[in-house]
């Protein structure tokens, strides 16, 4: 691809962008957030057409200006945002546009088989015939993936494929770009974690404000020097001291939490001013306990005290009066209001503060907090009145973070905050968690990347199955975690596991 | 861990899904337990055929207004629609003196013409179903009045053409259950738009239009096309509407039509069919319709007065669709 | 119960028109000690619902039926059915071409709409233009209406031309802004017939609203078109005998009940009223409010 | 590196939402313009007026759907709702003699209290709105006939009456430019809705429910509490629909006002707003609304033939529509 222009209404996207991709490498894009990756991979794959510059294809320029197109010429790609059918099945999904007919009928035996088979080869457990629907973001995720491979396609496009995964689904992944990658299949690997960067790839490119900066061999490149080229200056990556907050008081009490077999007899607390991490497998069921908490799902049992008061939460509108905030972790389905602009989606948990007796709403003031925050958080955006459908998935996510911080709530829930951030917003939100704290706010963490527990958790509560299997201190080992995450037989047995709670 | 859960999970689904279906007719069959037990004369085999009878025209309707409901979008022309279709048979038998099965025909293809347009100006021009239709409907109805000269056209010299909608061919093998052909029509056209939705191509791109557009376009589908096919087939079938009214009336009526779409739409959501599209079935539509046509046939055996046969089929119809609801929130 | 029931299929249910039969097959009933019901469409083109109206009626198995018909040939096979089960049948507001209604009460609204073109004729002094605000462009009255009063203009009044024909669907709103348009367009309009009340008087009040002094005939009856009338608003218009087509209807059932030999025809009449003769009895006992 | 960007792009956006809403008018002004060199007749003074006073009833149940639509939901009982209040209306001052504000009030009141009730069933009971706002269609229509005796209820009793819609206040000041009273209410409507939906927090809850109602859920927002209260403000707005209407007849006519809620959803989505909710404005359904009667009106001056008019609108509506995409594309 060379010298590629795209703009959109008001934002100049790519400019001169450049990139190269060998068959049987996995190649890197890297970039802050709005960067323009996402961008020039869909140009790259037909769903956007490009103002200028040119894509050459086994040294021969061609024109691809439509997704059918990209994938006759042997492009497929696993979009950023999750792309699927929600109302169809796993495998209806992925051959959607293929589908095995015979005489005319579709052969829907012969579509579970393959999809079973594509699932066999990933080592992926999941049935083909289950709705795309009942499915979390991370096996919504993995449907993804599998679609990408059954187009057995020459160059795979991966943004960001790992944002919903944990450790072991992503090792599985590797596996299999490995396996592609020896088979001559170019991948082009867009992702924020920059150990993956380290693990898979064999060059990396870097882009900045929709511009190439430049490629690198990922294996003698420091890590550091990627940083540096991505955001222009070196960040330092001090670990931070666990302060010691057992004095503090009691913050959020829960106790007895209960529902179904989704939530099993959690209990916990957190005190002013620390931060408790939840670790787990997908699935372990951290998400739910969090929404239970926060009133957006219904509970069977179990009380919630708030400094050391018992409080009826039944709606989130309850949480967020007794001063809980909770960010969650789908921001397209549950966090922004796509339509609306920056300005109103921060203020939206707020709009009493800045409404006047008579309702009439204070402009000026929902304009100048939301442009504090667009500084405070760096969210590149044109300005505080775009849409917010149209930033960048990690700005997008800042978006939904000044939300929580503008309402200014005691109890925080972050529900992997930094899904889809790069580096540099990354270190730039710990720091703000490690803030928020040092102010005496309470805040749970739930996050799927085990670094990120470990930089962040004064304590980590492990939840595996339902059930709440540990609550280790913050200098936890991984392996100590992870024990914990996988132990299913303590969740069996209610009393062995209440020994190590 | 799924190892666990999915098989579990898989029966659940297959079990919700049959207690779903039979659970689906609790509405129904409530209003004619409750209409058999207040009049002796509901649950009579001719009042039954009266009910079917009148389910016809509306079922079909409403089985094509699914389909385009499916792909997220809306048809309100199909009532007037119906009445073009009737029209064109009129013309082909009645002025020009063709054959039945031509005249036949001709409706169904005028149908898939319609449809085919009412497809190209949403899929190509990306107007708004519910406008496209909108305009669609007051086009059908102003050409329904031209090509007809504002009178009714009537078979008279087509001998037969009655007895498509009336006549009875299971009655003249088994006499004791003389269900008209109309009615026969009816679950053809169910069953085959069932199997359409659910074996086919254009089915299963009903479905995932409706589910999430884009997602099918960036998957290298050509939306475009399926989606004007789908509003195709969905006119054909009301062509057969309209040869359906016209048979039952023997003649086309120009005037007819408007109004019926809103009474189409209302048997396909009762019959649980989202509006926000992805997700429907022809069975539901079918018990839909069932239902506002047995309210109003039992309304009108007990001899409500009229203002209050409206205000009671309001009040049920609510009512009906917040029992779905409670039933799926069960589930 | 073994009261006699009677069940009236009518053509149309909230307009004041069929209400006022409604009003007469009441009162026949309560004179009669019979029991009646009334039902109608939404709208004169709704053929098929009125076919379902009657088949549910069927099903009741009432003692006769009163029957006005939408269209006459679509109901013939529902018509047989009944007459198969011997129930009697009468025909009210229009006929039907079939032997089987024993009797049928009717206006000749083809001579009604005549004579309204006859009146406007006298009213312009025999030239001009006019127009027509009708309410229905396809149902039996609303075709017989306009066509009985332009083709009536056409043959005696070769000076007068009707400039316009539009519909408003007997819609008061609607009928008025149409009105205006015509107004509007033809400024030296000299009179407008409404086909029936609702048309009737939104052709009165759009007079009204553009100070307009066109001569307007109407049709029907009703409060608000006599005060028209009184006023001078409107300058007369054609009645019906609504309550007693509803009236005659239910007293011919009766008496088909009975046994009894019935006219095959009961001509239930039409009259021209203006402010005039509004309180002569004869004419005061068929207009309704 | 935002900072540059900013300033350039927030003119932009003020440039293009003002040539925005110029352009909008493009359609609209199209019409007049050919309407004009057709007829000598189109572009009196008086003509004006009555296309002014026709848009009024239909202007105003637009305004009032457009708040619902905003939210994502669809208003159907707008047409009959309003009938219902002018027959509150009538009731109050006809039958119990009350001072004509208190019969106002009560028509207000009773459109609010509808809207109250449709809300509920939305969020509460999770009733579609489709099939909620066809419920009360049908159950209003039925009270309507109920309480008036299915006859007209006149004012003759409430003298002034009338003047609410026909008498012109700006007559009586500046004699040229008699606009009646009812545009006057229409304009006072739109201004005080679009305050509403501009200025305050319901208006902004009203975009954010049509925007992403589950993220407002999850903001802590009381969701229901802000629908009931956007359907109970619509409802008060086909209050004083209700009320021009009675007015302009000088009667209730409980049998009117089915078939009125399309045109009122047509002149919504001719305005520009999105049926998929989260966005519309006030201005743009007044335009809608203008299109439809001068439309209506123009081709009754040319004297089309009422079956041709019927399909130039339904082609015009589609085309209107088709031209603001194409518009908005652009931009
Ligand atoms: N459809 C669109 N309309 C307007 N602006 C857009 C659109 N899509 C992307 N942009 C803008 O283009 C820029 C590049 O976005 P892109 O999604 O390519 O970033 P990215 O590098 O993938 O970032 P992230 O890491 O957050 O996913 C951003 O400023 C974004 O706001
Ligand atoms: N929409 C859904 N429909 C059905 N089951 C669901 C749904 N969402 C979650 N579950 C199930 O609920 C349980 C808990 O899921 P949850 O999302 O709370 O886990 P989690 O620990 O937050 O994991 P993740 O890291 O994936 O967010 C799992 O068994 C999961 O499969
Ligand atoms: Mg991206
Ligand atoms: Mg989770």
């Amino acid at each position: 691809m060379r010298n590629i222009d795209k703009s959109f209404p008001g934002v100049r996207a790519l400019s001169q962008a450049q990139f190269e991709l060998m068959p049987g490498e996995v190649h890197a894009l890297m970039g802050e957030n709005g960067a323009g990756k996402s961008t020039l991979m869909k140009v790259l794959s037909g769903v956007y057409d490009r103002d200028a510059g040119e894509v050459l294809l086994d040294g021969k320029a061609v024109e691809i200006t439509s997704p059918r197109q990209a994938q006759d010429a042997g492009i497929s790609i696993i979009h950023q945002e999750l792309a699927l059918m929600r109302d169809l099945t796993a495998a209806q999904n992925i051959f959607i546009g293929r589908e095995p007919r015979r005489f005319g009928i579709l052969d829907e035996r012969q579509l579970n088989r393959d999809t079973a088979a594509i699932f066999k080869s990933m080592n992926l457990n999941l049935e083909p015939t289950v709705l795309v629907e009942t499915l979390t973001i991370a096996k919504q995720q993995m449907v993804e993936i599998a679609k990408a491979l059954s187009y057995r396609s020459r160059v795979l496009i991966m943004d960001e494929p790992t944002a919903a995964l944990n450790d072991a689904e992503i090792a599985e992944l590797f596996a299999i770009i490995n396996r592609l990658k020896a088979e001559g299949v170019g991948i082009v690997y867009i992702s924020h974690k920059m150990d993956e960067i380290k693990r898979i790839s064999d060059r990396v490119t870097v882009m900045r404000d929709g511009e190439y900066v430049g490629t690198v061999p990922a294996a003698e490149t420091p890590i550091e020097t990627i940083i540096s080229m991505m955001v222009g200056r070196t960040l330092n990556t001090e670990a931070h001291a666990i302060p010691d907050t057992s004095g503090q008081p009691v913050a959020l009490e829960v106790k007895g939490l209960n529902r179904g077999r989704e939530i099993r007899d959690v209990s916990f607390s957190v005190r002013q001013g620390e931060i408790l991490g939840f670790a787990g497998l997908m699935g372990a069921g951290r998400t739910e306990v969090a929404r239970a908490i926060f009133g957006a799902d219904r509970k069977e049992s179990g009380e919630i005290w708030v400094h050391g008061e018992r409080v009826g939460i039944t709606a989130p509108r309850d949480a967020v009066s007794k001063g809980i905030g909770y960010l969650s972790e789908d921001r397209k389905l549950f966090g922004l209001a796509t339509g609306m602009d920056v300005r109103n989606n921060i203020a939206l948990a707020s709009l009493e503060r800045f409404t006047n007796p008579a309702g009439v709403l204070d402009e000026a003031g929902m304009e100048k907090s939301a442009r504090d925050y667009i500084r405070q958080l760096a969210i590149k955006t044109p300005s505080d009145t775009q849409e917010a459908r149209l930033l960048s998935g990690g700005n997008q996510q800042k978006v939904v973070i000044a939300k929580w911080l503008l309402r200014d709530c005691d109890i925080l829930i972050f529900d992997e905050p930094t899904r889809g951030i790069d580096v540099g917003a990354k270190s730039e939100i710990y720091k703000l968690l490690n803030n928020l704290a040092a102010q005496g706010k309470a805040i749970i963490v739930i996050s799927s990347e085990l670094p990120e527990i470990l930089r962040l958790s004064h304590r980590i509560a492990v939840m595996c199955e339902g059930r709440l299997t540990g609550i280790l201190p913050g200098d936890a080992s991984q392996e100590e975690i992870m024990r914990l995450a996988t132990m299913r037989e303590a969740a069996m047995r209610p009393d062995a596991e209440r020994k190590i709670a | 861990m799924t190892d666990t859960a999915a098989p579990a999970q898989k029966s659940g689904i297959r079990m919700t899904g049959a207690f779903h279906r039979l659970l689906a007719f609790s509405g129904l069959i409530a209003l004619v337990v409750v209409f058999s037990l207040a009049s002796p004369n509901f649950m009579q085999t001719q009042n039954i055929l009266a009910i079917l009878q009148a389910t016809a025209v509306n079922g079909v309707l409403a089985i094509a207004v699914t389909l385009v409901i499916i792909t997220g979008g809306i048809d309100l022309s199909v009532g007037t629609l119906m009445t073009f279709c009737a029209v064109i048979a009129g013309v082909f038998l009645t002025y020009w003196g063709l054959p039945m099965p031509i005249g036949i025909l001709g409706a169904i293809l005028a149908g898939a013409a319609s449809g085919l347009i009412s497809g190209t100006v949403v899929a190509k021009l990306k107007v708004p179903p519910f406008i496209a239709t909108l305009g669609m409907m007051l086009i059908l109805k102003g050409l329904s009045l031209v090509i007809s000269g504002t009178r009714p056209i009537y078979f008279n010299d087509t001998p037969g053409f009655n007895q498509i909608a009336l006549g009875s061919v299971v009655g003249q093998i088994i006499p004791a259950v003389p269900v008209p052909n109309g009615v026969m029509i009816l679950f053809l056209v169910a069953l085959l738009t069932a199997f359409i939705l659910g074996k086919t191509a254009l089915g299963r791109y009903t479905f995932a239009l409706g589910s999430n557009e884009e997602a099918v376009r960036l998957s290298g589908v050509n939306v475009d096309r399926w989606k004007i096919g789908v509003y195709a087939l969905s006119g054909a079938i009301v062509g057969v509407g309209g040869v359906l009214i016209a048979s039952r009336l023997n003649s086309a009526q120009p005037a007819l039509g408007q109004g019926y779409e809103l009474e189409a739409i209302a048997a396909v959501v009762i019959g649980g069919t989202s509006l926000s599209g992805g997700r429907g079935t022809v069975l539901g539509t079918l018990i839909g319709a069932l239902i506002i046509s047995v309210l109003a046939n039992g309304l009108r055996i007990l001899s409500v007065a009229q203002e209050w046969q409206t205000v009671v089929t309001g009040t049920i119809i609510i009512l009906a669709v917040y029992a779905d609801i409670l039933r799926r929130r069960k589930l | 119960q073994d009261q006699v029931d009677i069940a009236l299929i009518s053509k149309g249910f909230q307009h004041q028109f069929w209400q006022a039969v409604k009003a007469g097959a009441d009162q026949a009933a309560a004179d009669l000690g019979v029991s009646v019901t009334f039902e109608g469409p939404e709208s004169e083109s709704q053929v098929d619902r009125q076919m379902d109206m009657l088949a549910a009626a069927l099903s009741r198995e009432p003692d006769a039926i009163g029957f006005a018909a939408l269209d006459s040939q679509a109901a013939l096979p529902l018509l047989q059915q009944a007459n198969d089960a011997g129930i009697p049948i009468i025909a009210f507001d229009s006929g039907v071409d079939s032997d089987i209604p024993l009797a049928t009460a009717t206006t000749d609204n083809v001579a009604a709409a005549a004579l309204a073109a006859d009146v406007m004729a006298e009213k312009i002094g025999g030239e001009g233009k006019v127009a027509v605000v009708g309410h229905d462009q396809t149902s039996r009255t609303g075709i017989d209406r306009v066509e009985g009063f332009v083709n009536r203009m056409k043959e005696a009044y070769p000076n007068i031309e009707v400039v316009s024909i539009q519909y408003g669907g007997g819609d008061q709103l609607q009928s008025t802004e149409i009105t205006k348009s015509i107004l509007l367009a033809n400024p030296d309009l000299d009179g407008i017939f409404g086909s029936n009340e609702g048309s009737a008087i939104g052709v009165a009040n759009g007079k009204q609203e553009l100070g307009s002094d066109v001569v307007v005939i109407g049709f029907d009856s009703g409060a608000a078109q006599k005060s028209m009338i009184e006023n001078g608003v409107m300058a007369g218009a054609i009645t019906q005998n609504p309550v007693g087509i509803g009236y005659q209807t239910v007293q011919a059932a009766v008496a088909a009940l009975n046994g009894e030999d019935l006219p095959k025809v009961i001509d239930t009449g039409f009259y021209y009223y203006d402010a005039t003769n509004m309180d002569d009895p004869e004419i005061a006992a068929v207009l309704y409010d």
